[in-house]
């Protein structure tokens, strides 16, 4: 579609500066970023949170949250027609950044929902671009947003522009999104982590449109994202950002194959070390089928009721877990693995009985031998079972209540069950402290005091407190960066090998699953379609379902592209 | 949707019985009677009623009844004739007092609702987006000085000031040669210039409290992602603002604007004594002081209604205006 | 599922900008650094402490028994305070004094005239001996903060109402009911609200429903109806103190309904919250994991919105006794003496009698400012 | 207020004016009609063209041939104008009375000595003072127009009154022992009232405002609601969205004491000015045009009123009324604002206002009246209360003079019951013994009734080891200068170890607690000054409401010995002479008796006072004249309109 010439770049930025003026000083969240961005090429640019890259894409469009702003540098757009502007010096508010936002230069978002105003709908969000910078009637406009919710394959595009964000999924939320931001046929569209907020399969599906748009219309894309299978996957050019810096750029085959930075060394092997089973567990004897299991659920049902009208009727029920068996054997790991809405979370927490399921039966093997049924017992012997049987979550800022130490709050399972006090739970306290790599003398801190990888530290030292024989652990790595990630799964895995125990991990990702699990059981609306060892439903899938969820991931080399050549499962 | 509206009707039934039962409890909790308060009340002025007339009174006004009957001939008067009684004090029907006071009623209040909206809204939002500026300072002092100071007082004050310093006419809502003049432009006029004390005083209040919450919500949504989407677009910041985080903070509004309706009635009520306003405030209030059952019944009964109907009205108007709530 | 994107930088021991208190800083701490910046608020706390400080012990900065009438001091004019006194030889000293005035009345208007005798000035001393009364109602005492030397002399810093009474020591007096009819009214409609609040959103279910269709009737209930009707149907032969009582809960009606909504929102929500989950599975006990667990977390947003509260009652006090429904002299509160201000004679001949409303209005607006502030601080990990 | 009465007495009225100090005296007189007729009488700019236009017949036709000839206070007026005034918000229809609605048979004079012709010229009464015969005007017709004749005053008592349907029973001023007068019609202009027995005081109670009747119910008009003269009365009750007939006679014509009676601009009446915007629940002002047949003229033949109408404006709060009139927009108003707090603001506004201020004397006697409750239901407080010594002690302690300079501006003196001393019957023991403030006597006396025993606070103790404690009921909303004054009361008598507690209440309890004789002590104004045989509450226990120092004694009486408690002799004795002065109209027998009344109640010292109520005031416009510039106010003396609003006119 464009034909200007190859060589000059379409954005080309140069020592950029952004900095957010804070009480006591400024947080420089850019700091000399330089880079450039060609038509008709993708532009990764990865990095870890808090690395810089999305104020990086912020500032091109000068729309830094305040108190951001941009204080240095250039950031040259040159357009089609061959005049250039330097974005850096427009006036935020001015006329002629706003004819450039939207119109040359489009961007979306992380969160389609949130993005997304609530309350308009989609129609009207597409064609309020149209209408601002192509003076498009309001029935050429409507016309035009037809056009291009049928370009983002958006079914049934005529009815669809009435409706609003949330009566779409997630993916059509993302598609709206796209459409919405190529209204004007832009020159650069500015992704930022685009899929994140999305499951694996949608994930590729959102990919596949990106690409075979770019390739449409020539346009150049910034593309921001923590994930470096999706950085393998498209990007023609990486850049790496590490606390507001560019620690290194080049071509995607350079970046992943040699890399020059210690910072992007560390980070791809951390990637590139997850998409192995772990060192630790290849070293384990592997736990005999024959042994009594742990935990034998059967038949298990959680179904949530759906209540509509003045009485509160039931109308019909939501079938999170939906007859699901399962097995775990003292001292290895199942993996629960499934995309959003597909049960296992409810599955992990149905096991602890937070939620009372409907039907089935959990039954757990005491070390005295006996079998409780964890779904029927009493008060007081569920009690003693939960003792056995603990839990991570997911949110390490939301499991740990911010109003107690670290002290209280591993000290308090060992408190209500008048384990130990005074003394001798601060020494207890202390040792657990220790074990999970924590320096004990930091018991009187508040989490706040604390990052996201140790304080889902203390949430295991809070599960390892009452000596458990199983934890179920929902997502406990997902909400930390990657390089944390690794270093998390080892720590689970040594405390695995010191305390015999057996956990339930639960994970929408595949790697983790593949790096920690002895066994897998997929998900999929709320029924287990396929269980089996780690290594045989990560490497071989017997089910449709698990084919497409795992061809659907992609892998950290540019080498292996092929979510295009994905498995598509349809039910 | 429809459904829902008929059971919520439906659900006003029981609901407002209960509420005329307990209203004609509470203006029957307090000591003696209408009579005893007519009596007082001459008394104040060293006007006697004689004992025989009071008697007779009470027999007429069917007072001597035990308090049971006179609420099922008051309920059964309502419901199946429309009958609200006839108020003791007045000897006119109930529903003939109310209704005249109605019209002025709604202007004061409305016109008071409107100048508090247009004050509130955009200095709300001014207040928001210029966070922690010298005008966000200054309005949110000005505002809580609103909120700080009693009404009452406020309006003494003022209608002092207006008139001794100003020569203004405060009393009432218009001058005496249009008093019962036909409505035509000089009669609105007049009232429109003796409305602004009155609703200055209504607003001052509201007002305070509204830029409040306006800028709450607004600061709520303003750094919400698709205030960016929408900066991203390329629109300018004023468009912006209306058509997204102005939008949506607006919404608590639309539910309160139910709220308002009972408040059309009482809620201009000590301001309106203060100011002599001939609205229901006054009315309403004179008929609980002197135990004038079946108009402050009516009343009571009235504004319960209203409220009910007003909640009602609050949710289908947040429906309308948020699809989210439409499709819930 | 989704990344969560996270704030603190990875790994290392402490956040680098967070100062080692920081780290062991409690909820309290923490609420208390952020409310701090606020200069507003600041303010605002320091007022309200002052404000309570006189209603603790209000005899002590009164300068005259709040209910001595006077009859050489009708609508007495205030009397400045000077600090320094010039001598004859015109060097000037620290004298705290103010101006004697001299009362005749207009025959014909029977006006009081008030004529300043530049001749005679009431000398005044900080800790003076004035009329004896009873510190919290218990130790004995005659020390006031400032009186004159001679305790036959009256001085009228605010002037004096028609019995000649102190406008400065009734407003100070006043206080002490004022500020804690407000606070007492607020408490009983927290008791209440937090109460039926916490049952309805714990439990859940058929009792939430119950509750949920009472507070809903009660917010139907036209508030200015149901307060008259129930202020005139006060037994009024009652002892003041019980009248007083009743008064306020009358007053805290209007609040608990409102308050229970709150609470009940706070509980569903943090009821499903992963900590409280986490402690249900550490083996807590349902009154450990409620007073525990999650009362802490929203203690703090109970405490702003309860300062928010508290002017809202004192108001309506005023409002209640402008119709004269409220407490009834010779109780003094503000209301009473706003009431007792509230006509034209004041106006004309007496406008000092307005002080108590620019008590209200201080009272108020620092009350509001510190609740505003405190609502700000409310939440320190929600930032 | 009439109560039992059985005495005959004499048939002339002749009392000696009593008040020397009223000033300009509206002297009116029977002037020769024949004398005015021959000179062109005049009439309203208005009628003129009226007449010419033939609206309305002339002026001649208009006027009884009697009229009723009034003799300006001032001068002779000049017409025009709109008096304006105010009301407050509710319950205030007799604020319209007072102005305007005093056309009875018989009226008062300025004094409020003596009563004077009035609807009725002349009047004959028999020797057994149970039958009056009134002569009424021949030719006087109703404001619209209708003449106004025996049937008329015969249609009020025969089908209203006694009426059970209308009224349960007839008001009690028009029985005698139980039984409703006669009123038969001797001619179209002369009716008769015939009582079952001697009624002394009857040309008086006409006077008043509740002895109006005769005049209130025009027969051409009322009839139409009254189910003897109209079948359609139920279809009219329905249409009009009222219950019974009754609710709509009430509507329609009123009655003497309540709002409907200014809520018809339909129904005649005879009162110099008519509704012309009436009084309902929803009005912001009552507007009064001038009656084209108003029976009365001036010394020169010009008929009344002067003024073209009256305009009240209704105030929700008397605040706002008091704005009006600081502020110059009312042009007489004396009603609800003219406690001597308020005198000083209004004084000072005068100027500003364009106003003057007129004296009213206060009708009343005591301005706080209060009454130890001697028939208490706890013996022990009975017993101390009905201690004469007691009382005495009481009486002595409080500083009177310190209370008037505080609360009533200096503008008293000590005093304590009966008539004012400007009134012949003035009786210098009653009104002015124990007044002294002598702390030390009153010690010594307390000491010897046996409260010798202090407790830690230094309240004195009764001999039953209780403190010596009692409430005072107060209502604070109707008289605010009460409370100040017990205040004032609460510590003179602490500091002689009495307790006491200031009981402000709200109006409507403290009728149920004196009803219930649940009260210890109560206060109000104490009334009977000028009219010490009208309302004699304060020196004879026959006011079950009013005598709050032993209301079942009054009960007693009112029940004829049914009900209430057996009074001690003193009191007995004094219902008695009261009886006896209520019957007979000899004003020297009469006051003979008063004597010994006022002997037996000084002597039995009921009640404690603390000065005698002082005169109040009204603004007047300065363009309005002929407004007296000093005229009694008292309900029975419905001030201002016995001086006659109709002859006050605005100077150009």
């Amino acid at each position: 579609m464009t034909t200007a010439s190859p060589g000059q770049p379409i954005i080309s930025i140069r020592d950029l500066h952004t900095h957010f003026p804070v009480r006591g000083g400024v947080v420089k969240a850019v700091d000399g970023v330089s880079f450039d961005l060609s038509r008709g090429k993708t532009v990764c640019v990865v990095g870890e949170s808090g690395s810089g890259k999305s104020v990086t894409a912020r500032s091109i469009l000068q729309i830094v949250d305040p108190p951001g702003r941009v204080e240095k540098g250039s950031i040259v757009f040159n357009r089609t027609n061959g005049t250039s502007v330097d974005l850096a010096s427009l006036n935020p508010r001015g006329r002629e950044i706003r004819s450039v936002r939207g119109a040359e230069i489009a961007m979306i978002f992380q969160e389609p929902m949130s993005s997304l105003s609530p309350v308009h709908t989609i129609g009207n969000q597409i064609t309020e671009v149209l209408t601002l910078h192509l003076g498009m009637s309001k029935k050429e406009a409507t016309a035009r947003a037809i056009e291009l919710l049928r370009a983002v394959e958006i079914p049934n595009p005529e009815r669809a522009i009435e409706r609003y964000t949330f009566e779409y999924s997630g993916g059509m939320r993302q598609r709206a999104m796209i459409a919405m931001a190529l209204a004007c046929n832009p020159q650069v569209l500015i992704a930022d982590e685009p899929t994140t907020a999305l499951d694996v399969t949608t994930q590729a599906e959102i990919l596949d449109l990106m690409k075979r748009l770019q390739a449409e219309r020539g346009m150049a894309v910034m593309f921001i994202t923590h994930d470096m299978g999706v950085v393998a996957e498209i990007a023609d050019e990486v850049v790496v950002m590490y606390q507001g810096k560019v620690v290194e750029r080049g071509p995607v085959e350079q970046i992943f194959h040699a890399p020059q930075d210690p910072y992007t060394q560390m980070l791809l092997g951390n990637v590139l070390k997850l998409e192995r089973p772990s060192q630790i567990r290849a070293a384990r004897e592997p736990v005999s089928a024959e042994e009594p299991p742990l935990l034998d659920v059967r038949g298990l049902k959680m179904h949530f009721p759906i209540r509509k009208g003045f009485f509160r009727k039931v109308v019909d029920h939501v079938r999170a877990v939906d007859d699901v068996d399962i097995v775990v054997r003292a001292g290895e790991t199942l993996g629960i693995v499934g995309e959003s809405g597909s049960g296992k979370t409810t599955l992990g927490r149905c096991l602890l009985r937070v939620y009372e399921p409907t039907a089935g039966q959990i039954l757990y093997r005491r070390p005295d031998g006996s079998v409780d049924d964890v779904a029927s017992l009493e008060k007081d012997r569920l009690r003693e079972c939960r003792r056995e049987m603990r839990m991570i979550f997911q949110d390490p800022f939301a499991s740990l209540n911010p109003r107690m130490t670290v002290g209280q709050i591993i000290g308090e399972p060992l408190l209500v069950n008048g384990i130990a006090e005074g003394s001798e739970l601060h020494d207890r306290v202390a040792a657990l402290l220790k074990r999970v790599g924590l320096n004990p003398d930091w018991a009187e801190r508040y989490p706040h005091a604390f990052s996201g990888g140790q304080r889902q530290r203390i949430g295991i030292a809070r599960a390892l407190a009452l000596s458990p024989r199983l934890i179920v652990a929902d997502e406990a790595t997902s909400a930390l960066d990657v390089s944390l990630r690794a270093q998390m799964l080892d720590l689970m895995l040594q405390l695995q090998d010191e305390l015999k125990l057996a956990y339930v991990f639960v994970s929408h990702d595949i790697s983790v699953i593949r790096y920690i699990c002895d066994r897998v059981a997929v998900m999929y609306r709320g029924k287990v379609v396929e269980t089996g060892d780690a290594e045989q439903v990560c490497n071989d899938p017997v089910h449709g379902y698990t084919k497409a969820l795992l061809s659907a991931v992609p892998r950290p080399d540019p080498r292996e592209r092929r979510i295009h050549a994905r498995h598509r499962y349809v039910n | 949707m429809l459904g829902f509206i008929i059971k919520r009707l439906l659900w006003m039934v029981p609901s407002l019985f209960a509420v005329s039962f307990l209203a004609f409890v509470l203006i029957q909790l307090p000591p003696g009677d209408y009579v005893t308060t007519y009596i007082a009340t001459l008394a104040a002025s060293n006007e006697i009623v004689d004992r025989t007339a009071a008697a007779e009174l009470r027999t007429r006004f069917g007072l001597d009844q035990p308090f049971i009957v006179q609420y099922f001939k008051w309920i059964v008067g309502i419901v199946t004739r429309g009958d609200f009684g006839l108020s003791f004090e007045w000897q006119q029907p109930v529903s003939e007092l109310i209704w005249e006071r109605m019209a002025l009623t709604l202007v004061v209040t409305s016109s008071t609702l409107l100048m508090t909206w247009a004050l509130a809204f955009p200095i709300g939002v001014y207040s928001a987006v210029r966070q922690y500026s010298i005008g966000d300072y200054f309005f949110t002092f000005l505002g809580f000085l609103g909120l700080a100071i009693p009404s009452f007082l406020l309006a003494l004050v003022l209608m002092y000031v207006a008139v001794v310093l100003f020569g203004a006419d405060v009393g009432g809502l218009f001058s005496p040669e249009y008093q019962t003049a036909p409505w035509s432009w000089g009669k609105v006029q007049n009232l429109v210039e003796h409305l602004w004390v009155p609703v200055v005083i209504l607003a001052t209040n509201g007002t305070a409290s509204l830029i409040r919450i306006m800028r709450a919500n607004m600061l709520d949504e303003l750094h919400r992602p698709y205030v960016t989407t929408a900066r991203a677009k390329g629109l300018s910041e004023f468009r912006l603002l209306l058509k997204y985080p102005v939008r949506v903070a607006i919404n608590p509004f639309i539910s309160t604007i139910g709220w308002l309706l009972p408040n059309l009635i009482s809620g201009a009520l000590i301001v309106a004594v203060v100011l002599s306003l001939p609205i229901a405030g006054p009315l309403l209030l004179q008929s609980l002081m002197s135990q004038d059952m079946y108009l402050a019944g009516a009343f009571v009964l009235l504004m319960c209604t209203l409220t009910l109907v007003g909640t009602l009205l609050s949710d289908i108007l947040l429906a309308l205006v948020d699809p989210r709530i439409r499709f819930d | 599922m989704t990344a969560k994107t996270e704030t603190a930088p990875p790994e290392q021991p402490t956040p680098p900008t967070a100062a080692s208190r920081f780290t062991t800083a409690s909820q309290w701490q923490l609420v208390w650094w952020s409310f701090r910046k606020h200069k507003l608020a600041m303010l605002g706390a320091i007022v309200t402490l002052m404000i309570y400080i006189v209603a603790a012990v209000p005899d002590f900065f009164a300068t005259t028994d709040p209910s001595q009438q006077n009859a050489r001091a009708v609508y007495h004019p205030p009397q400045p305070l000077h600090l320094f006194a010039t001598l004859p030889d015109g060097s000037t000293v620290f004298s705290p004094h103010v101006k004697q005035m001299v009362l005749k009345r207009d025959p014909v208007t029977l006006a009081p005239i008030y004529t300043e005798d530049p001749t005679r000035r009431i000398d005044l001393r900080f800790f003076a001996e004035g009329y004896a009364y009873h510190l919290f109602g218990l130790i004995p005492s005659k020390t006031h903060l400032i009186g004159s030397t001679d305790p036959r002399q009256q001085i009228f810093f605010l002037g004096s109402d028609r019995l000649g009474r102190d406008v400065w020591s009734r407003i100070v007096k006043g206080c002490q009911i004022s500020m804690s009819i407000g606070l007492v009214g607020v408490a009983m409609s927290l008791l209440i609200g937090i109460l039926l609040g916490g049952i309805s959103g714990y439990y859940g279910g058929r009792i939430d429903f119950v509750i949920q269709r009472v507070i809903e009737f009660i917010l139907a209930l036209p508030t200015i109806p149901i307060w008259l009707a129930l202020a005139a149907a006060l037994p009024q032969n009652w002892p003041a103190l019980l009248h007083y009582f009743m008064i306020t809960l009358i007053l805290s009606l209007i609040g608990w309904a409102q308050l229970a909504r709150v609470v009940r929102g706070r509980f569903l929500s943090l009821r499903t919250e992963d900590f409280v989950t986490a402690a249900r599975l550490d083996g807590a006990s349902e009154m450990r994991i409620i007073f525990r667990h999650m009362l802490p977390s929203f203690m703090s947003h109970i405490v702003a919105s309860v300062t928010l509260a508290i002017p809202a009652m004192i108001l309506a006090e005023t409002a209640l006794s402008f119709l004269g429904l409220g407490l009834q002299p010779p109780v003094i509160s503000w209301g009473v003496l706003l009431r007792e201000a509230q006509n034209i004679r004041s106006i004309v001949t007496a406008p000092w009698l307005f002080a108590p409303g620019a008590a209200v209005v201080i009272a108020v607006l620092a009350l509001n400012f510190l609740g505003d502030g405190l609502r700000d601080a409310a939440d320190p990990y929600n930032k | 207020m009439a109560r039992k009465r059985n005495n005959s007495g004499g048939l002339k009225l002749t009392r000696r004016q009593l008040m020397a100090g009223a000033g300009g005296m509206a002297a009116t007189s029977l002037v020769s009609w024949s004398a005015l007729a021959q000179g062109a009488a005049k009439e309203a700019p208005e009628f003129v063209q009226a007449v010419a236009d033939k609206k309305l017949p002339p002026l001649a036709e208009r006027l009884p041939k009697i009229p009723l000839v009034v003799q300006p206070v001032e001068r002779v007026g000049r017409y025009g104008g709109q008096i304006r005034r105010g009301l407050r918000g509710s319950a205030d229809h007799n604020g319209i009375l007072r102005m305007v609605g005093n056309q009875g048979l018989t009226r008062w004079n300025l004094e409020f000595t003596d009563v004077l012709p009035g609807v009725a010229h002349k009047w004959d009464v028999n020797a057994g003072n149970n039958e009056f015969t009134f002569h009424l005007r021949p030719g006087m017709k109703w404001s619209d127009g209708h003449p106004f004749t025996a049937d008329d005053i015969v249609f009020v008592f025969e089908d209203c009154l006694a009426n059970t349907e209308l009224y349960k029973s007839p008001p009690a001023l028009w029985t005698i022992n139980g039984k409703m007068c006669k009123v038969s019609k001797v001619d179209d202009v002369t009716v008769k009232f015939t009582f079952d027995g001697p009624y002394g005081m009857f040309l008086q109670q006409m006077a008043t405002p509740l002895g109006q009747h005769p005049t209130l119910f025009p027969k051409h008009y009322c009839s139409k609601f009254h189910p003897k003269y109209a079948n359609n009365v139920a279809d009219l009750a329905k249409a009009a969205n009222v219950p019974d007939w009754g609710a709509l006679f009430r509507l329609r014509c009123g009655d003497i004491e309540i709002p409907s009676r200014w809520g018809n601009t339909e129904k005649p009446t005879l009162d110099p000015w008519t509704i012309a915007e009436p009084y309902t629940g929803g009005a912001t002002r009552v507007v009064l045009k001038r009656n084209p047949y108003f029976w009365q003229v001036d010394t020169e033949g010009n008929q009344l009123p002067y003024v073209d109408g009256i305009t009240f404006s209704i105030a929700q709060d008397v605040e706002s009324l008091m704005l009006d009139v600081v502020s110059g927009k009312i042009d007489i108003q004396e009603r609800h604002i003219d406690t001597l707090q308020n005198k000083p603001t209004v004084a000072q506004s005068a100027q500003r206002g364009n106003y003057r201020l007129f004296e009213t004397i206060n009708a009343n006697s005591q301005q706080m009246s209060i009454y130890p409750n001697a028939t208490h239901k706890d013996p022990a407080l009975r017993a101390i209360f009905a201690n004469k010594d007691f009382r005495i002690a009481l009486s002595h302690a409080i500083n009177r003079q310190e209370i008037i300079d505080i609360v009533y501006l200096g503008q008293s003196e000590p005093w304590q019951f009966g008539p004012r001393p400007t009134h012949p019957w003035y009786h210098a023991k009653f009104a002015r013994q124990y007044t002294e403030f002598d702390p030390k006597k009153s010690n010594e006396m307390l000491d010897k009734l046996g409260f010798s025993k202090r407790d830690g606070q230094n309240f004195r103790l009764r001999p039953d080891g209780q403190k010596l404690f009692f409430a005072v009921d107060v209502i604070p909303t109707l008289y605010p200068d009460q409370v100040d004054a017990l205040e004032l009361c609460k510590r003179h008598w602490a500091a002689v170890g009495v307790d006491m507690k200031v009981n402000t209440i709200e109006r409507a309890l403290y009728y149920t607690r004196g009803d219930n004789n649940d009260h210890d002590f109560a206060v109000w104004q104490g009334p009977g000054g000028l009219e010490p045989l009208i309302d004699a509450r304060d020196w004879v226990p026959i006011h079950p409401q009013g005598s709050r120092y032993a209301i079942p004694w009054a009960v007693w009486y009112s029940s004829n010995g049914k009900e209430g408690a057996e009074p001690p002799e003193n009191h007995k004795r004094r219902t008695k002479l009261y009886d006896e002065a209520r019957s007979i109209s000899d004003v020297k027998r009469q006051g003979e008796l008063m004597k010994e009344i006022l002997d037996l109640a000084a002597d039995a010292f009921d009640a404690i006072g603390i000065c005698l109520a002082p005169n109040l005031f009204g603004i007047a416009n300065n363009r309005l004249r002929n407004v007296p510039a000093k005229m009694p106010g008292a309900w029975s003396w419905p001030n201002p309109g016995p001086s006659m609003p109709q002859q006050y006119f605005f100077t150009s």
